[in-house]
């Protein structure tokens, strides 16, 4: 599906500004969040579900705010690697500590990393400028200085060719040895170390790189809103990417650009029609889709593509799970 | 037949609340045997393949691999050194297919991290097929690992371990669970295996049938203690071993 | 005691038993032989109803297809998993206990199945202070056997219950189980085995099952071969 | 131009979470004056229309929304909004999508004392001259007292409000010590920690520029645990609390109302206008009007005088988005208080009303008694001059400020 | 720091411990039984608070003493288990035990979005005040300073009670050990007999009921307003995952050093008081990586 679906969606997005212009922002903002969402799904293939990516989403945005405002005019090219980086060495420093950890522990510790950038991006007022945010100025790209319209046609582009890469990157990755390798921490820890493999070291490898993806995210919706606050960095947000995630998908990289698609539209559509029920109208939506969805939107598709006999958790249920209980168990 | 020391075990002890699973264990293995541990259950048989992969740290004792001190060093590391080990209760990778299982530990083994190429591209893949049909498990090798049989999950366990191409491996009960009309074909096939690649293993058995067949030397486990280590004829002729273990036919 | 008529499971669209159709008689012990992979695990969980399955199962001439599987053991029907499925956090002693107390036997009566299962399994009595999930793998089957002695009155299921076992071990289980029957003659046994040697001793019967179908013609594979 | 055939307004407003206390009675009150002006034959004979959208859902959410509703809808104004933190990211926004706003509620004074906005208007007072009134009023009719303790909301607005206060204090009475400093978070449920902290410190004044469901819970664990008997309470936006608050709030509490409105306003409250409006707002929510409401009121006051000004301007034509903020600059208004000024900033000079709370037989809660009006150009520093150095070169003068009194029932 | 402030410490710290731990040990309970995070715990304890804050309200016009709201709030929070907690269960959950731990935990956050906005639909916007049981046990005097005696007493005893009776129902009585073998594993449970649906829905309806008993007796101390949810349950996340998996006692210390950490913030380090649940969680997963009272895995092979 990989190899049709995806250049088919790639190619309708990127003509989509030159036929209409009207959701050129939502689309944006889709295509930036759908980052973080493919590191979370990064993770989730090693079975651990991280409560806490919105801190890395949090670092990429801060670190545009700060550059933009004590630095001064750095280009929009040197910005995003420049923030990508931060939220990767962030990555680093807590990954090193919290791959130790697993289910409830890991997703908790997670969340609680997070929480406490969140306490403190709130209560450093005078230099995050506290709940109410940190301006994001609006940097040059290649040198030339835009005006709103041009900039955020630019910053679709750049969203869309990023997440693309990103997209593609990600589905080599876990087809690869140490893909396979970090899928199988998820059902066998036991066995990886008497494989002589380290769980911890592969599963911090992907910690890094599912970092650097929240962190891009957060720079790309951070220039785009021209806005950087601490709830980008509060449990909900990580929440809502785990949340994304499943909406569309956690078993194929593309899930993450589909949740992000779904939510998003739900989500101004839902503020749009149904008012005061948006958060609602998101909540069944989400209960549906597990409920009879339980591999995704993109599970939709893809079903169709798979032979029978490797049906996921839904179908091998009964033996699967109490497999994989047994697995706790041996 | 045996040549130079492996691996030298001397003065295990281990014991859980009351329990003593191991009290002075001390076992020497030279390259080219295939050892046969035997013993009631609860012995400690599977304790000291714990021991000597470094899943239990004994109170006291050591082991030594071509002189190197196994103690202190993590399942990870000692595998490193070339000692696989496969497990009394199959551990698989429950929601892959049983080709990919074994391509993994291949790939483990060749260190190949390879981020951008597919698992089944690599020469790995033609790796875990040959394994495959070594155990004659080919049939199942595009099943997830969670569908298969009890019996099966043993082969393919064992099928990880000689991914690893350790110089020692180690296995718990390889084929109990294993239909008797597979078992011996199998046992046979895998030995002839270890022969070929000049491996030394020890295993578990419950079945004197597999002891007498396969082992070079039989090493006897009665609480904790190594009650008599030697050659399967003797050994198993022991009235002492026979009124523990083995019992009258 | 048992009867199966046309029972047919099907996991994930791939059919794995094929209208398996037998019967262990009352008292009677039956071997249930086949390779691996073969059904005989599958079979047992579906007369537990751990699994869906079509067909017809009958204890005691009542059909039984259709009682919630957590109400079946209340029939009388034990079963020891091949893979042992123990209650790590309790003791030994509270693993083999906990069907009784579910089924809420009077004390006296549970204890006098306790006695009697630690009459045929003495090393259970010395592991019983032991939290369930120490033991060693074949401890761990000795338990799950004295699990299933203990709500099994009618039948009892075995699923490879030597497996694992020390020889020793394995005959002394044979000779008990022998005098389970003898002490009470209405008890009927399903035994599973992939390896026939061990049951020749004492099995009334052997049923044959073959990818999912019963054998007409059983031939015990011959360990010598 | 030629006629559109309606004005959209865009506005925010706290619609969920505890400020939503404070946010709803506002969209009440933008309903019923949108009726009654529609009913007037709209502005220029052009019906308005409004769209709502919440605060309460967060920056971000608030700042795509704001973009919808400008660009999608293609609004004619925005009024954004109550909190200090979403003006001082909207305004920008504004700017950038070059449509009107005016800042309907928010406090805090760096808004135009930061930037020169071209789209952006404030149609009420700002924080400097209502944390002077409330300071004004403290230290003209309880001048003795030593220690101070603040229980200020951790965001802009709670953190400018005490930096006013606390330096404005710092210039007139010295000698007066701070013995807390407290910023629990917006929306924090329980004070019982801070409560005892200040217990054992007990200061003689305590001031608290909180608002919403916040205030409501700090006053009421604090009276329950009589801290509000030991101390000297100052609100200068409990105006807006206190009939839910009712009896928990203690009589003699300096209470006030960001501006000069009330629903017991000594000057205007006996116009037909005022009174019509009262009862609207009973009818539709069963209370009587807080300050949300009356600067809502002030709002739509200036964008109806913005638009007759820019058509009389225009000679009798629609007038462009460009006329319209033409007609904006130096517009005078009149909402449901006195009359408010925009300067050439575009700030609004709003007097300050401000009193004490007092029981009475007529309302099951407390009204504000004692009232005094400070003039806005009193106590505010002028065009160009940041608040700050202004209370910096503030001295006992200050202290002599004129105002109207006014006592409930006369 | 003196002695008169470290004792007014203790007290806030324990008054608040006790709150927290009447919410979390539900969470906690439902957890270590379940394995579902249980996002939507957070909501049941608005529930509570909402239904008897309005119910004790209305009842208190029909002139109901203000000690008698105990008891009411009592009722309300078996209601809301049993009714929101039981369908809950019976309808959803139950579907899904057979999915991915993280499936499962995003249908409760699905649930968690509901209920927050139907109970923004059902009761607005407006804050809920009646503190008639807190008047009613009056006030206690410590080193002059005044407190509730419904915090400082009443909630810590409560606490306390719940505590040990959810002890002794998981250690000694049979519904306790058939919750704790179904957590192991359902096959063999329902192997000895045991109905693993009428045990789950029972563990679910038994943590539901304590969210919102907490959100009911947490009324009379606060306003209940929209938002009061999604707080709580950071918190009793925070006090699930430091207590170590489904850890009563766990949850009981962690509740409490958490309440204690809070008030020296307020009192000592006022920028801390919002970090310091965190900071005490990552450091006891630090020094114990199965938190407080976890036990480290049984034998694995
Ligand atoms: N959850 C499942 N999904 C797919 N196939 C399954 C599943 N469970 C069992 N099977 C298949 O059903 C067949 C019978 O399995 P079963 O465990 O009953 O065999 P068995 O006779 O018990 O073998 P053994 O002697 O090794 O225990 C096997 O081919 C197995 O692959
Ligand atoms: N991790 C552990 N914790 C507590 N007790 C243990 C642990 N591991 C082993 N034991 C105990 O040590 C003894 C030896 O166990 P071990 O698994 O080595 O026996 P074994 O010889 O392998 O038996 P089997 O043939 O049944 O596998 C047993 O009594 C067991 O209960
Ligand atoms: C409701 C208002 C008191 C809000 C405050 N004026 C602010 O600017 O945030
Ligand atoms: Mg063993
Ligand atoms: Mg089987």
């Amino acid at each position: 599906m990989m190899r049709i679906l995806f250049p088919a969606i790639l190619a309708a997005l990127a003509v989509y500004p030159f036929v209409g212009t009207s959701y050129v922002p939502l689309l944006t903002i889709v295509f930036a969040k759908a980052l973080p969402v493919l590191g979370i799904i990064l993770l989730l293939q090693a079975g651990q579900v991280s409560f806490g990516h919105a801190l890395f989403f949090a670092v990429g945005a801060y670190t545009m705010g700060f550059v933009l405002r004590d630095v001064g005019a750095v280009d929009l090219v040197l910005l995003l690697p420049l923030a990508t980086l931060a939220a990767g060495v962030a990555g680093l420093a807590v990954g090193v500590f919290v791959v130790r950890y697993r289910y409830i522990f890991f997703a908790m510790l997670n969340l609680a990393f997070s929480m406490v950038l969140y306490s403190l991006l709130e209560k450093f007022f005078h230099i995050t400028g506290g709940t109410d945010g940190l301006r994001v100025a609006r940097p040059t790209v290649l040198g030339l200085a835009m005006d709103r319209a041009e900039f955020e046609l630019v910053l679709y582009g750049v969203s869309l060719a990023l997440l693309a890469a990103a997209l593609a990157a990600v589905h080599r990755l876990l087809d690869s040895p140490i893909g396979h390798t970090l899928k199988a921490i998820k059902t066998n820890e036991t066995r990886v170390e008497y494989l002589g493999v380290s769980p911890r070291r592969t599963l911090l490898a992907f910690y890094v790189i599912s970092a650097m993806l929240a962190g891009l995210g957060g720079a790309l919706v951070a220039v785009f809103q021209g806005l950087a606050t601490p709830d980008y960095a509060y449990w909900t947000r990580s929440g809502e990417m785990v949340f994304v995630a499943i909406l569309g998908g956690a078993g194929n990289v593309l899930g993450a650009l589909v949740g992000s698609f779904a939510f998003e539209f739900i989500r101004s559509f839902a503020a749009a029609y149904v008012g005061d029920y948006w958060q609602m109208t998101l909540g069944v939506v989400l209960l549906v889709i597990i409920l009879f969805q339980p591999d995704g939107l993109i599970g939709l598709v893809q079903r169709l593509g798979r032979r029978p006999g490797r049906g996921r958790a839904g179908a091998a249920g009964e033996r699967g799970r109490s497999e994989r209980n047994a697995m706790e168990r041996v | 037949m045996s040549g130079a020391m492996l691996l030298e075990a001397s003065g295990l002890e281990i014991r859980f609340g009351g329990v003593v699973a191991a009290d002075g264990i001390g076992l020497t293995i030279a390259e080219g045997e295939h050892i046969a541990i035997i013993g009631p259950n609860g012995a400690g048989k599977t304790t000291f393949l714990n021991i000597c992969t470094g899943y239990l740290k004994p109170r006291a004792g050591s082991v030594r691999y071509r002189g190197r001190e196994l103690i202190g060093k993590s399942p990870r590391a000692i595998t490193r050194l070339g000692i696989a080990r496969a497990f009394q209760i199959p551990q698989l990778f429950a929601q892959q297919t049983v080709r990919e299982n074994v391509a993994i530990a291949a790939a483990a083994r060749a260190g190949r991290i390879a981020p951008f190429t597919r698992l089944l591209a690599t020469p790995e893949r033609d790796k875990a097929d040959a394994l495959l049909a070594l155990i004659d498990c080919a049939d199942v090798a595009d099943r997830e690992a969670h569908e298969l049989p009890e019996g099966k999950r043993k082969l393919v366990d064992i099928a990880l371990a000689l991914a690893l191409e350790p110089e020692l491996l180690l296995m718990d009960e390889p084929t109990s669970g294993v239909a008797s009309s597979e078992k011996f074909a199998v046992m046979e096939t895998l030995i002839r295996a270890l022969e070929a690649r000049g491996v030394t293993s020890v295993f578990v058995e419950h079945d004197m049938e597999m002891v007498t067949r396969y082992a070079t030397r039989v090493a006897v486990w009665s609480s904790g203690q190594i009650q008599r280590d030697g050659p399967p004829a003797e050994v198993l002729a022991d009235p002492e071993v026979i009124r523990t273990v083995i019992g009258t036919a | 005691m048992l009867e199966l008529q046309d029972l047919s499971v099907a996991i994930a669209g791939i059919p794995i038993l094929r209208g398996v159709t037998f019967s262990v008689g009352e008292g009677e012990t039956v071997a249930y032989v086949g390779r691996n992979g073969a059904g005989k695990t599958t079979t047992l969980r579906a007369i537990m109803g751990a699994v869906a399955s079509t067909g017809t199962i009958r204890l005691g001439g009542r059909a039984i297809e259709t009682v919630p599987a957590h109400e079946r053991p209340g029939l009388g029907i034990g079963w020891a998993p091949e893979d042992r499925r123990l209650f790590s956090a309790f003791t030994v002693k509270e693993n083999i206990l906990l069907p009784a107390r579910v089924a809420r036997l009077d004390p006296a009566e549970r204890d006098r199945r306790l006695e009697r299962v630690y009459a045929i399994l003495p090393e259970l009595k010395e592991m019983a202070g032991r939290p369930a999930g120490s033991v060693s793998g074949g401890q761990g089957k000795m338990v799950a056997l004295g699990r299933a002695l203990m709500i099994g009155t009618r039948l009892v299921l075995l699923d490879e219950p030597f497996q694992g076992l020390a020889p020793v071990l394995a005959q002394r289980y044979g000779e008990a189980l022998r005098a389970l029957q003898a002490a009470d003659p209405s008890l009927s046994l399903l035994i599973t085995e992939s390896n026939p040697a061990l049951l020749k001793s004492f099995a009334d019967r052997t049923i044959g099952i073959e990818r999912g179908e019963i054998e007409t013609a059983p031939v015990l594979a011959d360990p010598g071969r | 131009a030629d006629k559109p055939d309606k004005v959209k307004v865009g506005i925010t407003t706290f619609l969920s979470g505890p400020a939503s206390v404070f946010g709803v009675p506002g969209r009440a009150a933008a309903e019923i004056l949108a009726k009654d002006l529609n009913d007037r034959g709209g502005i220029g004979g052009v019906p308005v229309e409004l769209f709502f959208t919440d605060e309460g859902a967060g920056g971000e959410t608030l700042a795509s929304e704001f973009r919808r509703l400008v660009q999608d809808e293609k609004v004619d104004v925005m009024m954004a909004a109550i909190s200090s933190g979403n003006c001082l990211n909207l305004a920008p926004l504004a700017e950038d999508l070059e449509v009107i706003n005016i800042l309907w509620d928010c406090g805090t004074q760096r808004i135009f004392e930061e930037e020169d906005y071209k789209y952006n208007f404030r149609t009420q007072g700002n924080a400097t001259p209502e944390m002077m009134a409330a300071l004004l009023y403290l230290l003209q009719t309880k001048p003795d007292f030593s220690t101070i303790a603040v229980v200020n909301q951790d965001y802009a607005w709670g953190r400018d409000s005490w930096n006013l206060f606390s330096s404005a204090l710092k210039a007139l009475k010295p000698d007066v010590k701070v013995v807390a400093e407290l910023f629990p978070r917006f929306g924090a449920p329980d004070y019982s920690a801070e409560i005892s902290r200040l217990q054992a410190l007990r200061p003689d004044v305590i001031l608290s520029t909180s608002w919403g469901g916040d205030l409501e819970t700090f006053v009421r664990q604090a009276s329950q645990r009589g801290l509000t008997q030991s101390s000297t309470f100052v609100l200068p936006l409990a105006e807006s609390s206190l009939q839910r608050l009712g009896g928990a709030l203690p009589d003699g509490a300096i209470v006030g109302g960001r501006g000069d409105h009330y629903f017991l306003h000594p000057e205007t409250k006996d116009t037909d206008k005022f009174k019509a409006f009262v009862a609207e707002f009973q009818d539709a929510t069963g209370d009587y009007p807080i300050y949300p409401a009356f600067h809502m009121a002030q709002a739509f006051a200036a964008l109806e005088g913005a638009y007759a000004k820019a058509i009389e301007a225009n000679g009798g034509e629609w007038p462009d988005e460009d006329q319209v903020i033409e007609a904006m600059n130096g517009l005078s208004f009149t909402g449901l208080g006195r009359e408010v000024t925009l300067r050439e900033d575009h700030q609004g000079l709003e007097d300050q009303l401000i009193g004490t709370a007092r029981t009475v037989g007529e309302y099951d809660f407390p009204i504000i008694d004692n009232m005094r009006i400070y003039a806005a150009e009193d106590i505010m520093p002028p065009v160009g001059t940041e608040s700050v150095e202004w209370i910096g070169g503030l001295d006992q003068s200050f202290l002599d400020t004129k105002f109207d009194a006014y006592t409930y029932g006369d | 720091m003196n002695t008169q402030l470290l004792l007014l410490v203790l007290f806030d710290g324990i008054a608040y411990g006790a709150l927290v731990f009447l919410v979390a040990v539900g969470l906690t309970l439902v957890f270590g039984v379940m394995r579902i995070l249980n996002v939507a715990h957070g909501s049941f304890y608005a529930l509570g608070a909402y239904a008897a804050v309005s119910l004790a309200a209305w009842l208190a016009t029909r002139g109901m003493p203000g000690w008698l709201a105990l008891p009411v709030y009592l009722v309300t929070a078996v209601v809301i288990g049993v009714v929101v907690g039981g369908l809950m269960e019976r309808f959803l959950l139950r579907r899904i035990y057979d999915n991915e731990q993280a499936l499962q935990l995003l249908v409760t956050f699905a649930i968690f979005m509901i209920l927050e906005n139907l109970q923004r639909v059902i009761w607005g916007v407006q804050p809920y005040f009646y503190s008639g049981p807190l008047q009613a046990l009056g006030n206690v005097s410590v080193g002059g300073v005044t407190y509730t005696a419904y915090q400082t007493l009443f909630l810590p005893a409560i606490a306390l009670c719940v505590l040990l009776g959810l002890r002794f129902f998981l250690r000694h009585t049979l519904a306790g050990s058939v919750i704790v073998a179904v957590t192991e594993d359902r096959e063999a449970a329902m192997a000895v007999g045991i109905n693993a649906r009428r045990a789950f829905l029972v563990t679910f309806v038994i943590g539901a009921t304590l969210a919102a008993l907490g959100g009911a007796l947490a009324s009379p101390t606060t306003s209940v307003l929209p938002g009061i949810g999604p707080d709580m349950i950071v918190l009793s996340f925070a006090v699930a995952a430091t207590a170590g998996l489904g850890q009563i006692e766990g949850a009981a210390l962690a509740a409490l050093l958490i309440g204690l950490g809070r008030s020296f913030a307020v009192f000592y380090a006022p920028e801390f008081e919002v970090v310091m649940p965190y900071l005490i969680m990552v450091l006891v997963l630090l020094v114990r990586p199965e938190g407080l009272f976890g036990r480290t895995a049984a034998r694995k092979i």
